[in-house]
């Protein structure tokens, strides 16, 4: 799967996204998040604060308990600020 | 509706003519542009989005507001990229028959791009650059309408 | 706020323009502009007036909005005189820091200006002339404005 | 004093204003209905539906109950549809 990263996560994790392919216990949003926190310490600080967090698989919002299913395209940011 | 994401700015005055030009079935034009305020010394504000993303929410927020509204033609956009004070980040307008289905879709529209649209601001000024953070009173404001769904 | 009462038509691009032109305190626009519909047949509107208290109400619903919400600037035009369709009435305009304000207070405008400001509307069409009715709907709109003050 | 009429009460008397000296005994708005009602049969029929008529007291909007005062300028009217 690709995985995307916006804003501060993008600049605290150091790259716009990574193509990656987790174990298949990871299992959904939450399990992801944790799998991608053990990748650096640059990972495990961006995604300390899972209150901060947002994922959108597919481009749809996510939910910490949402199956990841076949998601191709899993994204990772903070809080949306638009309008 | 019509929805863009650009980076490039937009003219207010041509959208909204465009919304009831060449018909008679327009009663009510409502509008809102959104812009940056030098607040705090602000310098810069610049709009990072997800492309793809971005179009889809906006197209489904439309959507949204099309089956909740007799809505007879619309413009959201939202810009990205880097904005300074005094310029239009976010444009929406409405045109329907009567005023009241005008402002609320309008105002339904701002809200729920406020938090379903993925678009991050980050402001530059004397203290750098830092990013904006999201806040509580537009979750408050965009779950008003979800009481008339679920009341 | 500008008030202005005239038979003749309003730039709504200029009008708006002029409200954050040169300044970087203004967040958020909102603007409503009422048109002539062509309803069943409608030809024509005339617009009939009491000029002096025309422009008193005005200036009084203005300053009742000033009030209530930090509006950084403001307009508001109605015409009178013969109309048609597709014809612009009305436009309020609103600018002030951020959209709740400028929401609030247009939309409190358009209500109060509904039924304090004296204009009366004859329709023209295949029924001769008849004079529009008041709707209690106006009413009703405005009077939750009341609840503000009078909890 | 002067008083106007407008939209379809002007058009149901038949002239925009009239100047006029009510009697003392005219003390209200109410009062003052009653009186301009006697003038002639199309006064009384423009102003049969007190509903659907609005006053201002020298641009000001009154009640039937307000004393007319001191007004010199009395309007009278249907109720509004600008907007």
């Amino acid at each position: 799967m690709t995985v995307l990263y916006f804003a501060w996560v993008r600049e605290q994790i150091g790259v716009d996204e990574e193509t990656l392919t987790p174990p298949a216990s990871v299992e959904t949003v939450a399990d992801l998040l944790d799998w991608l926190a053990a990748r650096s310490p640059n990972h495990a600080a961006a995604l300390a604060d899972r209150t901060a967090i947002r994922v959108a698989l597919d481009q749809d919002f996510a939910q910490p308990d949402t199956p990841l299913g076949t998601a191709q395209e899993v994204a990772i940011f903070p809080p949306v600020t638009g309008g | 509706m019509q929805v863009r994401v650009q980076p490039q700015p937009f003219d207010t005055a041509a959208e909204l003519a465009a919304l009831s030009a060449g018909r008679a079935d327009v009663g009510a034009i409502a509008s809102f542009t959104g812009l940056v305020r030098a607040d705090d010394g602000l310098t810069a504000l610049t709009l990072e989005h997800y492309p793809g993303m971005t179009e889809r929410q906006l197209a489904a927020i439309a959507a949204e507001a099309e089956a909740r509204w007799p809505i007879l033609a619309g413009t959201l956009i939202h810009r990205h990229g880097r904005l300074v004070p005094g310029d239009a980040i976010v444009l929406v307008a409405i045109a329907s028959p009567h005023r009241a289905t005008a402002f609320e879709a309008c105002s339904f529209l701002m809200d729920w791009l406020k938090t379903k649209a993925p678009f991050w601001k980050a402001e530059e000024g004397r203290w750098g650059t830092r990013w904006v953070s999201a806040k509580t009173e537009d979750d408050t404001a965009a779950s008003r309408w979800n009481k008339v769904l679920n009341p």
